[in-house]
């Protein structure tokens, strides 16, 4: 079907940039930067979500917004592809929304205007990286994601947040960089970045170059914190919990994610990236990240920690789903952005409300805190539950599309890597949901109660949203799923 | 152009240009500066550059080395290196 | 310096006729050696010369710090009018011959470059001796 | 008066030069309006020559109505009208600027004497710009240099005038050096109109006379430029100058030098030339590449606001230097609208700190903390400014980063490769820490004395720059628009 041209997925990413500049104008009144921020948060998925019934249809968005450079437009595109990163962020936004509403009230936050401003722009840019038509806009964006969220990982002020922000920066700064070379790369050798189902690079360099080109491209898309360039991660959870929530879990990592997957998709292309061998050296790096970010993620104490490396174990699946370049493959590791975010977010979201209400950071000091706070530790069960993969949570199906990819792809060992990767999920998040329901609840929580309502809804919502996922999983993520995997394999 | 003339004057030149900036006197310095460019002005003459020894004169000889005087009224006499 | 008669007496005579060169040096630049810059740095060096013997004060009092200023202005006003005059009259920039005057193409060019050259002179004049009365006189006094 | 226009340029400066002057001398208040709308002025002409240069390539008048290669004259074509404009307008807003910023840092009854040296420093750069006559070019760069030094050394304090003195210094050796080289290539050739000399030069291009005019040029125009080895004075006369000042010497008599270096290369020597003759271009690259780093290097260990600004314009003259001396199209485009980008964001920068030491006295990066609150919007110019030094799409800094790693990639220099993108991560370093002073710190205690911004006049043009460091990147085929035949025409040998 022809594409349609259409202004939407631009409104979509100006409405958050406009809320940004509104609520850095009105920096003195409190309410109205929250109202600004949820209101733009609402109008935003909205948007979004009228452009997907089209794209179910079969029909493709695009928009031009602006021709940059000679040879670098500044371009939107949704397809099925992006629709589900796009979706997955702009939803989110109005829970976490919500959620740091609560949370910045119970913490009396300071530097209110910043955190919303950047936190919105955040959202932009994430949004901007699902619609991108080209490889130059993706880039763009994905340089703001890193300095829009800077000031969201330095926000607590503190010397420690400061040598967190620093080391967060000189990684992705570092990264963009790395990218940016890629895309002269791929520019100068292709003569084009536009994102073409099928790749543009083939038969336009050697395999070597190829090869050098994919792994600066990797470097680039460190955002997705595959390891050994993992650990701004970790050192990034000294930022307050939403933003731990949705950017580090949801919008920052899968846009570093998503980025390496449409540039294995849609500038390689699946025959170049096998023919040169790309996808067994990025199935090592992702196999190896899972297994090691497991292991790390069980010697960690602090709850957030742990949660970030968990985060960056199941990047890995989707790293390893596209590395797959099976259909079954590619599809599940789309699968993955949007289920793992539902669920990593529920736990995110439960680990600020302990936060909250009790002031707890470190699991060993959680003991019995599921009788005190049996909502907050109910969702986050159904969230831990759901990451190891257990049905019926949603995390369930991304993995069997994983599953069944890498049994197509006659890739064994892989097989055995998700398996023992749930085995060890299960390790790590089990103990906390042992400690927080069977322990004796410790002196000092007497008489804690609950969290407060406007951090309580927003974790009960994602835990529920990815309990509904799971029991129904055909709309509209693996739908669109199915619909990506067939566009790229050229059908219709 | 008598070139025994010119070499003469070169010499002179030279002479003046080093003690220009050996002399530690800055009054006697600024002096012999006014007495290069002079020779510098005639040496201009001898080239046929009128005009440039006519600004050499009144501009080098004349009104920079009254300049220079005035300013060292105003500070030190003796260069301090 | 002060009440030095020799000096006075002197200079006195000599000033006159130092001026007097300076205009010829200005007068002259079109046709030989010498013109605005050389006949307005002499014309300064006769006034360095008065307030050498007479005193910064009396030269104050004769010639303003503001005159100064305003000579400095209008030499460059004749300049540019000069050109701007060209420009008004057809030709380009400093076009000279433009300028309708009752009298041959050459001779107007002549003219016309006699003016400037006066500008020139007066701006050097004006500007030499203001730098000159800048380094002489300290705050406010007497040097 | 239209065909007119490329003289008027010079002429309404100097005339308002004087104008301002003796204004001045009626009342010390109508220096800066006398000044202002002097510079306005020029500036409307220059934007009604931008309009006949578009339509008929290049403009061309005789001064004296004397014929070219012996008169004067005057050549506008798209290369000058670009940089004319660049200069103008930061000429203007730093004028603006200058009303409110000298009243602390210049004596008063000096500051009729400042718009005067002013004026006359915009005459200067605006006469470069236009000559077509290579003598005339280094009058006028002189008169721009001495109005220069001039400015630097006219601040309260003991600091600036002997940095003063030292760029007069460096400053008169260059210039030696450049009249050197013209009288080399007058005494081979026997005349100084710069179209003249490309006609005539092609047969002499191995002659040891012609080599010797060029090192002279080459050596003379470095030190104006301030490429590395030969930036020494730089650095003390950015700091130790008044703010508005600094803002003037970095975006205009830097670019200016910049202009001339570009013009002698490529209009009077050729791209012949100096790739096949006197292979320079390599030598001067490399130079710019380690003045790139180097630059970046010695900001990163700055403590001073201002000094580490002025070492970053050390790095990236060159990143100017560099995409010219790559010598492709895509490079050369990238030094060129680089001239444009740093023009507007260094004046933006250095307006910024003039602001801080305006409302504070802080000179140290240290002492900025918690300015993000008390001077929010200059902060928010500083945070644009400083963005776009480290490239950050779709600031202007991050175009000409594009344009000139893809012509390293062109030319298949893998080490400017290497420098330009490394250096965009120095400057990150050196910025990013400032802006962490400003914004992540908190101040300690109350800093008694001023709270809240700079006055409108000054915090206008800040803003106006930081508003072009973010339009210009957007859009940037406005720029490029007029650039690209430059490129094209420079390298019209190759």
């Amino acid at each position: 079907m022809e594409p349609l041209e259409s202004p939407v997925p631009f409104i979509a990413i100006l409405v958050p940039f406009c809320a940004a500049a509104l609520i850095l104008l009105s920096y003195r009144r409190r309410r109205l930067i929250e109202a600004y921020s949820l209101l733009a948060s609402i109008l935003t998925f909205a948007l979004v979500l009228i452009l997907l019934p089209r794209v179910m249809e079969g029909s493709e968005v695009t928009w031009s917004v602006l021709k940059l450079l000679p040879g670098a437009n500044l371009g939107l595109h949704v397809d099925a592809f992006g629709l589900i990163f796009a979706l997955t962020s702009s939803s989110l936004w109005i829970v976490s929304s919500l959620y740091s509403i609560g949370y910045m009230n119970a913490h009396d936050g300071h530097n209110l205007a910043r955190f919303y401003a950047a936190f919105a722009i955040a959202i932009a840019s994430a949004l901007a990286v699902a619609m991108a038509a080209n490889l130059f806009t993706l880039f763009i964006f994905y340089e703001i994601l890193t300095i829009s969220t800077y000031p969201l990982v330095v926000h607590e002020g503190t010397e420690e947040a400061m040598r967190a922000g620093r080391k967060y920066l000189a990684y992705l700064l570092t990264a963009g960089v790395f990218l940016l070379l890629s895309l002269l790369f791929t520019q100068h050798l292709a003569g084009g970045n536009e994102f073409t189902s099928g790749g543009i690079l083939a038969g336009h360099a050697t395999d070597f170059i190829v090869r050098i080109l994919f792994l600066t491209f990797l470097i680039g898309f460190a955002k997705a914190a595959w390891m050994p360039l993992h650990s701004w991660l970790p050192t990034a959870m000294v930022a307050p919990t939403p933003v731990s929530a949705l950017l580090h879990a949801v919008a920052v990592v899968k846009a570093g994610a998503f980025g390496m997957m449409r540039v294995i998709c849609y500038i390689f292309g699946l025959e170049l990236a096998s023919a040169a061998g790309l996808n067994m050296a990025l199935i090592l790096i992702a196999s190896v990240t899972i297994l090691v970010s497991s292991f790390f993620a069980l010697a960690q104490d602090n709850l957030k920690r742990r949660l970030a490396y968990s985060t960056i174990g199941q990047l890995s699946y989707i790293l390893l789903g596209v590395a797959l370049l099976t259909p079954q493959g590619i599809a599940g590791a789309l699968l993955h952005i949007p289920f793992h975010a539902y669920m990593k977010i529920t736990l995110f979201f439960t680990a600020g409300c302990i936060l909250v209400s009790t002031g707890l950071e470190n699991i060993s000091e959680m003991k019995g805190i599921g009788r005190r706070m049996p909502l907050t530790m109910g969702a986050f069960t159904l969230g831990a539950i759901g990451v190891c993969g257990f049905p019926p949570l949603c995390g369930f199906f991304s993995k069997l599309l994983l599953a069944e990819g890498s049994v197509e792809a006659g890739a064994i060992p892989v097989l055995l890597v998700l398996l023992s990767s749930s085995v060890l999920n299960a390790a790590y998040f089990f103990p906390i949901i042992r400690t927080a329901f069977l322990d004796d609840p410790a002196e000092e929580l007497r008489g804690r109660k609950e969290a407060p309502v406007l951090v309580l809804i927003p974790s009960l919502a994602t835990a529920l949203l990815s309990l509904l996922m799971g029991l129904y999983p055909a709309f509209p993520f693996l739908e669109l799923a199915t619909m990506a995997v067939r566009a790229l394999a050229g059908g219709p | 152009m008598i070139w025994e003339f010119n070499f003469a004057m070169f010499i002179f030149l030279v002479i003046c240009a080093i003690a220009a900036i050996t002399v530690k006197n800055l009054l006697s310095a600024v002096v012999i500066l006014s007495a290069y460019s002079l020779i510098m002005a005639v040496l201009w003459a001898e080239m046929n550059a009128v005009d440039v020894g006519f600004t050499e004169a009144a501009v080098g000889a004349g009104i920079t080395t009254v300049l220079f005087i005035a300013a060292i009224s105003r500070t030190t006499r003796r260069s301090r290196d | 310096m002060r009440e030095d008669v020799v000096i006075r007496t002197v200079c006195r005579a000599m000033i006159p006729f130092i001026q007097l060169f300076a205009l010829y040096v200005i007068l002259h630049g079109s046709s030989s050696a010498g013109g605005g810059f050389q006949g307005g740095v002499i014309f300064a060096s006769a006034f360095i010369l008065y307030v050498i013997a007479f005193g910064i004060m009396e030269v104050r009092r004769r010639m303003h710090e503001k005159v100064v200023v305003a000579l400095s202005s209008l030499g460059l006003y004749i300049y540019a009018g000069i050109g701007i005059l060209c420009i008004l009259f057809g030709a380009g920039f400093l076009g000279y011959s433009a300028i309708p005057l009752p009298v041959s193409a050459a001779e107007t060019r002549g003219l016309m470059m006699e003016f400037v050259e006066i500008g020139i002179g007066l701006t050097v004049m004006a500007v030499m001796t203001s730098i000159f009365m800048d380094i002489s006189v300290k705050e406010g006094g007497e040097d | 008066m239209m065909e007119h226009l490329p003289v008027l340029v010079v002429i309404i400066p100097l005339i308002g030069a004087y104008t301002s002057l003796v204004g001045g001398w009626v009342d010390r208040r109508y220096a800066f309006p006398i000044a202002f709308i002097n510079i306005l002025t020029q500036f409307t002409a220059a934007l009604l020559l931008t309009v006949r240069v578009m339509q008929e390539g290049v403009v061309r008048y005789n001064l004296g109505d004397w014929l070219p290669p012996w008169g004067i004259e005057y050549v506008v074509d798209r290369l000058n009208i670009y940089v004319l404009l660049i200069l103008l307008f930061l000429s203007l807003l730093c004028c603006a600027y200058s009303k409110r910023s000298i009243g602390m840092e210049i004596e008063e009854r000096k500051h009729t004497g400042f718009y005067t040296i002013f004026l006359l420093l915009v005459a200067g750069v605006t006469g470069i710009t236009v000559t077509g006559d290579i003598f005339n070019l280094y009058v006028f760069l002189e008169i721009s240099s001495l109005a220069a030094y001039t400015l630097v050394s006219s601040g309260r304090g003991g600091k600036g005038l002997v940095a003063g003195f030292n760029y007069l210094v460096m400053g008169s050796v260059s210039a030696c050096f450049i009249l050197l080289g013209i009288g080399h290539l007058y005494m081979l050739t026997g005349t100084l109109n710069m179209a003249d000399l490309a006609r005539v030069l092609p047969p002499l291009y191995t002659s040891t006379t012609l080599h010797t005019a060029f090192v002279f040029f080459i050596v003379g125009l470095s030190i104006k430029t301030a490429l590395f080895p030969l930036h020494l004075w730089l650095p003390d006369a950015y700091t130790h100058a008044p703010s508005t000042v600094s803002a003037l010497l970095s975006t205009v008599v830097s670019k200016m030098g910049v202009y001339a270096t570009i013009r002698i290369l490529f209009s009077v020597f050729t791209v012949e030339f100096v790739v096949g003759y006197f292979p320079v271009m390599e030598f001067l690259s490399w130079l710019a590449a380690i003045a790139i780093i180097a630059g970046s290097l010695l900001a990163i260990a700055q403590r001073d606001l201002k000094r580490m600004l002025a070492y970053s314009s050390v790095g990236q003259m060159g990143y100017i230097l560099l995409g010219v001396g790559m010598v492709n199209q895509l490079a050369m485009t990238g030094g060129i609208l680089h001239m444009l980008n740093h023009a507007v964001m260094k004046g933006c920068l250095f307006m910024v700190a003039g602001a801080f030491i305006f409302r504070t006295g802080f000179r140290r990066i240290d002492d900025l903390k918690g300015m993000g609150k008390r001077m929010p919007w200059t902060s928010a110019a500083l945070v644009i400014g400083a963005l776009s030094m480290i490239g950050i799409p779709p600031t202007v800094g991050f175009m000409s980063k594009w344009y000139l790693a893809l012509g390293a990639i062109e030319a298949g220099q893998w080490v400017f490769l290497a420098v330009i993108l490394a250096s965009s991560l120095l400057s990150a370093v050196y910025f990013w820490r400032l802006l962490e002073y400003v914004y992540f710190r908190e101040g300690e205690g109350g800093v008694e004395g001023g709270t809240g911004d700079v006055p409108l006049p000054m915090l206008i043009p800040m803003l106006v720059l930081a508003a072009a460091c973010l339009l210009f990147g957007i859009f940037v085929s406005i720029p490029l628009s007029l650039i690209d035949p430059v490129a094209e025409s420079l390298l019209g040998g190759v």
